[in-house]
Formats: structure tokens, C-alpha cells, sequence
């Protein structure tokens, strides 16, 4: 498994990245900490409905998209605000689609990150089909599918797999093997030792890397971009993580984990790792950590109230959201005044 | 007796089926550990073991057809499919599988099992986890279709579909689940699939819903009556095998009758039972058969979730115009 | 222009489409090399090479999967799906994505792709071939569903599933696919989605079909011309998005309706049909809307095909029913 | 690849059986294809539906049949009838099934072969459950599920695969890889080289053998069934044999592939090899081999004519056949004289 960047800060190994690049990818990390806090926050505040917290996995998630262009396709879940936002998906829908709002699933023009898959295995397939078409099109572009550890037991991720292998399309599976689906300890999900090497059953690369070190993400997820563009087919990575917080603000880990282990990985908090970094470095300071505090603190409100500025959802819209052009029945049903 | 609502009968009734019979066993995305996400079968692995209970991975048409063959060997199992928008990918074993080794093999070997399906909106879930497209189930010949509105019925129809000899698909409304608690006996009794169930008695007008909307549907009966329409309210508990004589005789009493149902209208089930009646009672009808229905679209997401499910006032509308005509 | 049977013009439809369409690309098991189990698809990797025409793993989750990533990115993508027994497995990705990304995204990603399924029996095959559960498709929100069952309407609702900007279930009569011949224009021409075909026009009694069953219903309406009664023939040919007025214009001036489906009768589309007629015509139906249908079995095999498969003899008697009423 | 008889007869290896165990084999192997030869001879007249020839592949089915005990459970396909009939499924029952009669799906008590499965992929998961259960039960017996190569690329072989390993169940893989899906190649069908590594995605043995050698299968199987009888979890063979014939009565092979590719395999033909050993070993007389071919004939000649004679299925029995108590809806839809 590929490490740089060891928790402690050390790097092991020559980065792919500046400083100051290094510097760009805390910073969002940071930003995307702070929007995963906020979002707690407001579903207890009954602002949003269920929210799945990312924290612990920034550093997959923002290292993952750091190695990809402005319109490559992003085809994640519903735990990848992280990933989804720094490929282009403002954070504004990410929390319009969290109030219930689905106005929050339409990120801008130019912007190819799809809203976020809330059932488990079916979107992996997608990013295959957004490559292919993207291979015919010879645009260059690929597409990236991010997903759990948990959805590689769905037969879906079988069919993505095997299509993306004997197509040869542009496609990264990223998988964020962060211990669980829901209750269920990865362990208990498969006997194969590793989701990575799951890839050699398609004739496909798997490589695992630490999930934790955006540095080794980053370098990993860009070999299997720079694979993908040049005609060299899929690639599968794990990106070996942990969920430190809940499965979603619905679930209760004290049923099926310790808090020992939990504890565990915060030691090896992704954000952590890369501070210790600049400190070794000698490039930390206070101040600029707690710029970065406020400035993400800002932009994350910001992105609230433009979210929750959004007038009332209307009954016309959801009847006219259905088709190109509204249907004969729905028209109908759409004139029925109550009753 | 106890009280119990919905979500404690089946628990009840999941527990008196495993202690009652060894060929029971359950299987399901985190029903062990965490006793489901709505924490349907708590305690029950702690109760039975391992051995019993099974944690599954994420993967809807394995666990269906895992179950499946388990059934074929003799067993009683009972599975849980975690939300009905999570149901689909099972979709083919149940139709292709499940409903038909019957009739595949001439009766020599059954699958006598039971697919637990939370489904329904209401609570501002997330996208897919308030699906009720019941129909697609109904419509499947072969199975048999089973929609508890009551605490009371959900142990007695769930134990008597474990008892089945045929496969039984179990529709439990998410909305339900925690809304109200009735007495229900802790001993094991079983209420008969099929039979409509007759909540309330009455003769002006006919109100049959199932499921979730059964509380609109006798909110509105009771808003009636207190004006002095009496109003027959009827449970359909069971979608198939439809128990269209029980239906028949309600409406040629009251020769009106409003369906409701929260899935969309088109191809809903609403359909067969308004067809069912104008079929065999048309000459009875006082009134055209109404459906108050979710519309043709997709179930929305928490902020437009009241422009959605079938209101109160949109029954009692429908009501009217039946009882005006 | 050419004589073409169905078979000929859904060939010819797909051709003018790939030829018409750099965005047209088909997928599906065996369409490439032998042109697909009916042969549908013949020639047409030949004529545009496997950069247009995909023989594909035996995967049907994964071809609508891929395919509706395809069109998102801009491609018209039509897959074929071997027979609607083993569409089921794709049920999934037509239901919770296909049917859903333009909600989802409020309209900022699309999937314009069709899915062509051959559907029905009626030739002796083997188990699953003989499907016919149309009303499983027609209940998601989302979606269209057309069912030609003439070659010319097949070529031109084919191409205009193909320009529609939403996904498209085009559902193909196994029964019917060189059945009968008739002229179909070599050039590139659609058929609107969406109005019912008024195929004969009449007076006395209105019979509603679509796809092979219309075979039946015509020779239904032959036979009753002769005897001097008048029959409005109607081709349903869309299922969704349902043209009500469609049907109501054509009862109402009947008075009487008959629906002929081969689905199994319980939650079938012919429901949802009767459940429109008295709703909305209540006053002027002088008879109920019977169905002539399937039974709720599972279609039969070969030796037992004639038990299960609606007759002209069925047909006709149920007409006559309504016309004595 | 494990080969113990090579295709010109040569023992390369220990043979697992007696020569009068090859001898049965043997004989059951002509017995087999005189029931292929009948099949489709009947589909010519129109005595049968479409018919799926298995000559080429009677060493993969009759050598795994045989390494079973009799109450051992089997779940194969439309094209398994020699491994059906072998593990005690009746040759009328299989006759019966093909001219369209349900009856033919029912074998007698204490068989436990399920009819042949028509869609691809959905039976394999039964075969876990099946042994699932038996492992509950501790009976010791096991499940084998056959599949072809196409099967492998179903979702549903990934979540069968997976339940098998997780929940380690006395099962049995056995894909027959003939080389075509229909018309689409084993090698475009998955880059991965061989089908038995893909056993590996899920910690499960995979191992490949000559399909057309019977005593290489027999003993591969034999391992296996041990493997899963002693609580040894499951595994998956890839048996590596060719489709003579064409898919079905109702496919044209030349559309896809090449005559001189058969050929090649008809000089691997399973039955020519073990003939060639008796010979070499003066184990052979043209009699017995007479002697086999009348005592075949005869036998499926008696299968053919009782599955014939079975009376004309009914009306009411389809509808009787649908629940163990036949419902409402099904009584009044039976009343419903024509009309
Ligand atoms: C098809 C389907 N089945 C079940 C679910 C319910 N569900 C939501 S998340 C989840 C676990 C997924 O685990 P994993 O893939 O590891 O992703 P993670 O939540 O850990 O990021 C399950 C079972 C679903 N959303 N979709
Ligand atoms: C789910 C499903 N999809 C498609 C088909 C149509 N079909 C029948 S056999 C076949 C090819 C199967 O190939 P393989 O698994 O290698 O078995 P073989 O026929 O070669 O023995 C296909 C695609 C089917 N029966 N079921
Ligand atoms: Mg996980
Ligand atoms: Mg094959």
C-alpha cells in the first residue's frame, strides 16, 4: 500500500506536488472539514435531512479530484461532497440537495460532476458509459467513479468492472474502502485480502494506496488518469480509509464498532499529517491555519444562505421536472386542484 | 397484551417465528448488529445467534436468491430488503425465480420464504427511500403480496406468511412503522392472507386504501361521519391474491367508492381495483370509482414532499364528488 | 417504397437512425456478428462498424448501465434487450437512473436512449421468452413506453423514440415480427408518441389493444363487421405517456369498450385503461369495460400455449357480452 | 490445465478411476450423446422446442455428475441435461421439458437436480442457498452449479461467488467454458485470462481443467465436493471444452465462427479419447462399443416415448400449478368458460 506522507508528517518518499500545491489541497481539505461540521450541525438543527459525514476521508477525496481536469466526469455518492466539490460542484448544491431540494442535483453548465448516487452500486456503470462516449468522441476526457468498500458486493460493480476492461474506457474506480457499509466490517464483506486486488479478475491494474495521505492519492489517482487519457484502459484503486464519524446522522456505530479503533485512525487524521508536514518544514503558522478556519467558515455560510435563500420547491415544477416536454397526464393530474 | 406499533409487531412476530420454528432464519443488509436501520429485527440476533441471523453483504439479488435456494432445501427464510427503492436489483430473482419454481417444477419443489420490504414517503428520506410501487409486485403471478396498515395485523399477517407455503412479499409502511400502538397478544397467532379487512362499517360510501394512507383514509372517514355520512372504510392488507368479492360486496352496499393510494396513478393499483368494480358492479355504481393517488412523478425530495403524498382534503374532495354524483 | 413485415422495419428504422445520427451507437448481446437472436439488427455492423454496433458481454444491468452513461454524454445510445424475461435484471438502472437523472438534476443531464424489447408469446419458446409484463414499464414515472404492432408504425415510432429527449422503453411483438408485410417508406420518417391509433373507425362497440394482440382484436372486429355491427378499432401503440382523451373520445361515442391483453389480467395495463373509461365516461358506458387478458399464470409452455394466450373466440364473446348489456 | 487423458488417448498422469469406472463413464458419455443426437433430431421433426446441443461437452458433465453423491444437490442450465440425467434426473423428464411440458420440470422425490435454469446467471446464488442450508442442517451434503462462460459476466456470478465465500457454503462452481456466449468469444467476454482466476476476487480456490477429459474433471470435481463436504467452503472450476454444435436448433454458427476451429476440437472429442485408451490398453471391442450404442438407443427411444405419451396438459392444471392452494382470482379466471 502506497504511502508518502506518514502520519506523523514524515515523507517517505519523493512528493508529487510543490509546497504550495501541497498547501492549495490543505486548504481544501480544510474547507471541506468545515462544510462536513456545519452540515452536522444543521441536521440537528432539523435543517437537513440525513447527512453522511466524510470526515477522515478528505484526503481520498480531495486528492482523488486534485488529479483531474475542469470536465472530466465525476460519478460519486452520496458521501463524496468532498470530491464532488473540488471537481466543480458548488457547495451550495451539495447543501440545496441535503435540505430535500432537488434544484441542489443541477451543479452548472461546464460542470461534469453528477449528483451525488444514493443507491448503493448502480452508478459505477455510468462512469463507464461517460467514458466510452468520451473515447468515441476522442475529447480526452475520463470519467471517475467513486464508491465504498460495501458496493463492490453489489453485482453491478461485477458488470462495471468487466464493461470498463473490455471496452478499455477512460474510467477510474475509486474505491473509498473506509471499513464499513453501514454495520457491516469490510472484512466480513469479501475473503479477498484487498478491494484492489479484486481488479486481476477483469485483466484490469488494481493498486491500493493510504486513503489518508493526499499526497499518495493524488500521485495514484493521477498514473491512472494519465493511463486512462493515453488509451491504456481502467484502473482500480483503493484508497484505504476510515469513516470516523457515523454512517449517516441516522446511525448509532456504538452497535457494531469500538471506539478504540475509531481513535486509532484520528491519529491518523488526513488534515493532521499534512500540518506536521509543514511544521517539519517549517512552513506553518497559526495565522495562516486560522485564515484558512475563517475564510472556509465564510464561504461555507455563504453557500448556506445561498441554499436556503432558494424559494419553496413548487408542485408545477416537480410535475414539469419529469419530462423535456410536461406529458398529457401529468398536465392533467398538475390541473386536479387538490382533489 | 402490550402495546405495540408497527415496527415492535414485526419484531414480535420475527421473534415468535424464530422461537416457534428451527427452519426460520433471517438474512439482511445490518439486521444483525444494529437490528436493521429501522432496527426492525433488534435484539433478535442477540437472541437467536449467528446462525439464525444473518448479516448480508450489499447485494439485493444474492441475498433473494441465496434465500431462495435455502427455501428449496426445506428452510423459512425471511429477508429484508433494506428500503423498496434498494428492492430492484432483486427484482429479477423474484420474478424469474422465486415466483416460479412451482410452477417450473410442477409443484416438486417450492420456495416457501418472505421478502420484507419497507416502502413509502413521509419522513423526508433521501432520494429512492420512499418508494411504493407495490404494483410491480402485485402483477407478478406466483407470489403473493402482503400490506399490514395495523400493528395487530403485522404480526398476524407476518406470521401467517412465513407459515405460506408459497413466497410472500411483505410491504411495510415506512410511515407507520412508529405512528400509533395498539394492543397486540404476545402469543403466536396468524391473520388469513387474502380476506379484505373491513375496519369500519357504513353505507353511503366506500373508502379502500392499504398501507400508509390508511391514516388519511380513516381520518377522512371519521371527518365524514361526523357530518353524518357513514362511510365504509376497507384495509386491502393483502394485494394479491386480490379478494375482489370482498370489495364487491362493500361497494354494491354503498355503490360509491374512492381508492387511494400514495404510488403514482398511472398503472398504480388503483387501476385494477377501479376496473375490478366497474367490471362486476357497474349496475350498482352510483358514482364513477375515484382514485386519489400520488401523481405520475417521481416521489420528491423532503421540501416538496407535501405536493406529493394524497392529503386529507384531496380525499374528502374525491368523497364528495362520489357522494354528489 | 418496400414491402417490410415488423421484423424488416425496426431494421430499417435503426439503419435510417445510424445513418442519420453520428450519436446513434446500439448495444446488445449477439447484435453485431448475427445481427441478434431476431435478426433485427442485421447487417447493420456490417454497414457501420464496431464503432456503431456493440456485441456486448451477457450483462443486461451493465448495457442499459453503460448506455445511460453514453447518453448523458450526449450519445443516443439503443440497446437491446434479448427477450423481456431477461430485461429484469437491468429493472434497476431503468427504474432508480435512467427514469430519474433529469429529475434528479432538475434538468442538467439527461439520458435520450432507447430500449427495444422483444415481448410476448404465442411461439411455443422456452420458459421467460414469452414475457409480457408492459405494465411493470409503463408504471415508472420517467419513462415512455410505445409498443408499434404494424412495420410502419414500428420504423417511425423507433425513430421518434430515438429523437425524443427522454429514455424510451419501445416494446417489440415477438408474435408479430413477420407476421404480415405492408409498404413502409424507405425514408427517414416518425410517428408521434403519445395519440392513439384509431386503426377502424366505428360506432357500435370500441375494442383497445396493442402489440401482437392486435392480430386478435382485428379479426375480432372483422368477423362482428360482418354481422353488421360497427367497430372502432383502437392501437393504444403508447402506453406512456396514456392518451386518456384518446380512448374517451372513442367510448364515448361507443358507449362500449373491450381491452385485449395477453399480461396476466391482476395489475395489468388493461386496469389502468377500464379504471380511465369509468372515471371519466361513467354516464355514457352502456356496458362495463371488460378485459380480455391472460390469465394471472405464468405463461405457459409450448403444450400449453392455447390455454393461456386470449382467442378471437374470447374476444368475441366478451364483445358480444358488452353489446347485450 | 490439468489433462489426465490426452486427446490421443495417452495416460499422462494417475488415473483417479478403475477401468471399469472409465468403462461406466464411458458408457454413459454414448449414452448421453445418443440423447443429443435424438434431441435434435426430434427438434427437426418438430417434436421438440428449440434445443441447445451439449456434444463436446459430455466429459465436463458426466465426469462432475459422477464425482456427486445421490442426494446431492444440482442447479445447471438448459444446455446441462447430460450432467442433470447423470446426477438422477430422468431422460423422459428432460424429453418431456423440451416439447414444452411443464411436467418434465418435475424429477422424482429424492432428486434433488433443479430444472434446467433458462436465464443465465440467476441460478448460480440458488446453489449457495442450497448448501447454505445443508451446512445448517450439517446433512454433509453439497450443492454444485453449472454455468457457462457468458454466465460469468452476470452480476448475479459476482454476488454468488461472494455469498459462497463469505459464508464459506458447501458449493461447487463448475463453468463450462465451451468458448461462445451465443455468438460473442470467451476472450472479448472479460480480459481476465482464464475464468478459474477469477476465483481469487474472492478468496475462493479457482482451478481449470481439460473439460473434455473425464477422469481430469471427475477427479477436479471430486476435490472439490471433498473440499466442500469437510467444511472446506467452496470452489470453481473451469472446465475448458468447445460447443460442437450450434447454440441452439435455432442458431447459424457461421455467422461467428470459423468450421476449422470446430474441427480441431472435434478431433478432442471426449468420447474418441477414453475409446483410444481402451484400445491402446486391448480394452476395446467393436461389440461392446455396438452393444453400447443399441442399449443407448433403446433407453432414450423408451424416455422419448413415455415423455410422448404423457396425456395432453390441461387448462385447469395450469392454473392449479401456480400455489399450493389455488386463489381467488385464479378460480374465477378458471370459470371463465372461453370468455
Ligand atoms: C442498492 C442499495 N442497497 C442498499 C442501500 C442502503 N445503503 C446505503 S449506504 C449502504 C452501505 C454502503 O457502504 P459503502 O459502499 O462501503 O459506502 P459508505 O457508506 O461506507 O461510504 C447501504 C447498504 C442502498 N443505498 N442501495
Ligand atoms: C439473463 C439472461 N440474458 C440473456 C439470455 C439469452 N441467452 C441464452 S443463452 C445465452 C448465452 C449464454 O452463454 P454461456 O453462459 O456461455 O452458456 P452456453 O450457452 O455457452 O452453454 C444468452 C445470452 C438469458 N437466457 N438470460
Ligand atoms: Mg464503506
Ligand atoms: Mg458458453
Amino acid at each position: 500500500m502506497r504511502t508518502l506522507i506518514s502520519p506523523d508528517g514524515t515523507v517517505t518518499d519523493r512528493l508529487p506536488l510543490t509546497l504550495d500545491q501541497m498547501k492549495d489541497l490543505y486548504a481544501d481539505m480544510v474547507e471541506a472539514r468545515a462544510y462536513d461540521r456545519k452540515s452536522i450541525a444543521m441536521q440537528k438543527q432539523g435543517r437537513l435531512a440525513t447527512y453522511a459525514s466524510f470526515e477522515g476521508q478528505e484526503a481520498a477525496q480531495i486528492g482523488a479530484a486534485a488529479a483531474l481536469e475542469r470536465d472530466d466526469w465525476v460519478a460519486g455518492t452520496y458521501r463524496d461532497a468532498a470530491l464532488m466539490w473540488r471537481a466543480g460542484y458548488p457547495w451550495s448544491n451539495l447543501v440545496a440537495g441535503r435540505t430535500g431540494d432537488e434544484r441542489g442535483g443541477q451543479p452548472p453548465e461546464g460542470v461534469n460532476v453528477l449528483p451525488p448516487s444514493i443507491t448503493v452500486g448502480g452508478h459505477m456503470v455510468h462512469a463507464v458509459g461517460l467514458a466510452w462516449a468520451e473515447m468515441l468522441s476522442e475529447s480526452g476526457r475520463v470519467a471517475l467513479t467513486s464508491f465504498g468498500d460495501g458496493a463492490t458486493s453489489e453485482g453491478d460493480f461485477h458488470e462495471a468492472m468487466n464493461f470498463a476492461a473490455v471496452y478499455q474506457t477512460p474510467t477510474v474506480f475509486l474505491c473509498q474502502n473506509n471499513g464499513f457499509a453501514i454495520s457491516y466490517p469490510r472484512a466480513e464483506q469479501t475473503r479477498s485480502e484487498t478491494i484492489a486486488g479484486k481488479a486481476a479478475a477483469y485483466g484490469m491494474p488494481g493498486v491500493d494506496v493510504d486513503g489518508n495521505d493526499v499526497a499518495a492519492v493524488f500521485l495514484t489517482v493521477s498514473e491512472a488518469v494519465e493511463r486512462a487519457r493515453s488509451g491504456g484502459g481502467p484502473t482500480l484503486i483503493e484508497a484505504v480509509t476510515y469513516r470516523i464519524g457515523p454512517h449517516t446522522t441516522a446511525d448509532d456505530p456504538g452497535r457494531y464498532r469500538t471506539e478504540d479503533t475509531t481513535e486509532e485512525w484520528r491519529r491518523r487524521d488526513p488534515l493532521i499529517r499534512i500540518r506536521r508536514l509543514f511544521e517539519e518544514a517549517g512552513e506553518w503558522s497559526d495565522g495562516w491555519g486560522e485564515e484558512l478556519e475563517t475564510r472556509s467558515a465564510e464561504r461555507i455560510e455563504a453557500a448556506v444562505a445561498e441554499a436556503e435563500s432558494l424559494p419553496q420547491p413548487t408542485r408545477s415544477e416537480m410535475f414539469h421536472r419529469m419530462y423535456a416536454e410536461i406529458t398529457a397526464p401529468l398536465l392533467e393530474q398538475l390541473g386536479e386542484s387538490d382533489g | 397484551m402490550a402495546e405495540m406499533n408497527l415496527a415492535q409487531a414485526v419484531n414480535d412476530g420475527l421473534d415468535a417465528a424464530l422461537g416457534a420454528d428451527d427452519r426460520v432464519v433471517l438474512l439482511g443488509e445490518d439486521i444483525g448488529r444494529t437490528g436493521g436501520v429501522f432496527r426492525i429485527t433488534d435484539g433478535l440476533l442477540e437472541k437467536y445467534g449467528p446462525r439464525r441471523v444473518y448479516d448480508t453483504p450489499v447485494a439485493e439479488s444474492g441475498i433473494v436468491g441465496a434465500a431462495f435456494g435455502m427455501a428449496i432445501a426445506g428452510m423459512r427464510p425471511v429477508v429484508e430488503m433494506q428500503f423498496m427503492g434498494f428492492s430492484y436489483p432483486a427484482y429479477d430473482q423474484v420474478i424469474n425465480h422465486v415466483a416460479r419454481i412451482r410452477n417450473r417444477s410442477n409443484g416438486r419443489f417450492t420456495a416457501p420464504m418472505v421478502i420484507r420490504i419497507p416502502f413509502g414517503g413521509g419522513i423526508g428520506a433521501a432520494e429512492h427511500h420512499s418508494e411504493s410501487l407495490e404494483a410491480i409486485y402485485a402483477h407478478i403471478p406466483g407470489i403473493k403480496v402482503v400490506v399490514p396498515s395495523t400493528p395487530y395485523d403485522a404480526k398476524g399477517l407476518l406470521l401467517a406468511a412465513i407459515e405460506d407455503p408459497d413466497p410472500v412479499v411483505f410491504l411495510e409502511p415506512i410511515r407507520s412503522y412508529r405512528a400509533v400502538k395498539e394492543e397486540v397478544p404476545g402469543i403466536y397467532y396468524t391473520v388469513d392472507i387474502g380476506p379484505v379487512r373491513v375496519e369500519r362499517a357504513g353505507t353511503d360510501l366506500t373508502l379502500i386504501s392499504w398501507g400508509a394512507m390508511m391514516k388519511e383514509t380513516r381520518s377522512t372517514a371519521g371527518a365524514l361521519e361526523a357530518e353524518g355520512i357513514s362511510v365504509e372504510v376497507i384495509d386491502l392488507h393483502t394485494l394479491s391474491p386480490l379478494d375482489s368479492n370482498g370489495i364487491l360486496r362493500s361497494v354494491n352496499k354503498t355503490g360509491r367508492a374512492v381508492v387511494i393510494h400514495e404510488a403514482p396513478r398511472t398503472g398504480g393499483f388503483g387501476g385494477e381495483i377501479a376496473a375490478v368494480i366497474q367490471e362486476r358492479a357497474l349496475y350498482s355504481l352510483q358514482a364513477p370509482v375515484l382514485r386519489v393517488t400520488g401523481p405520475d412523478t417521481i416521489f420528491p425530495l423532503k421540501r416538496s414532499e407535501s405536493h406529493y403524498l394524497p392529503s386529507v382534503e384531496q380525499i374528502t374532495a374525491a368523497a364528495r364528488k362520489t357522494l354528489e354524483s
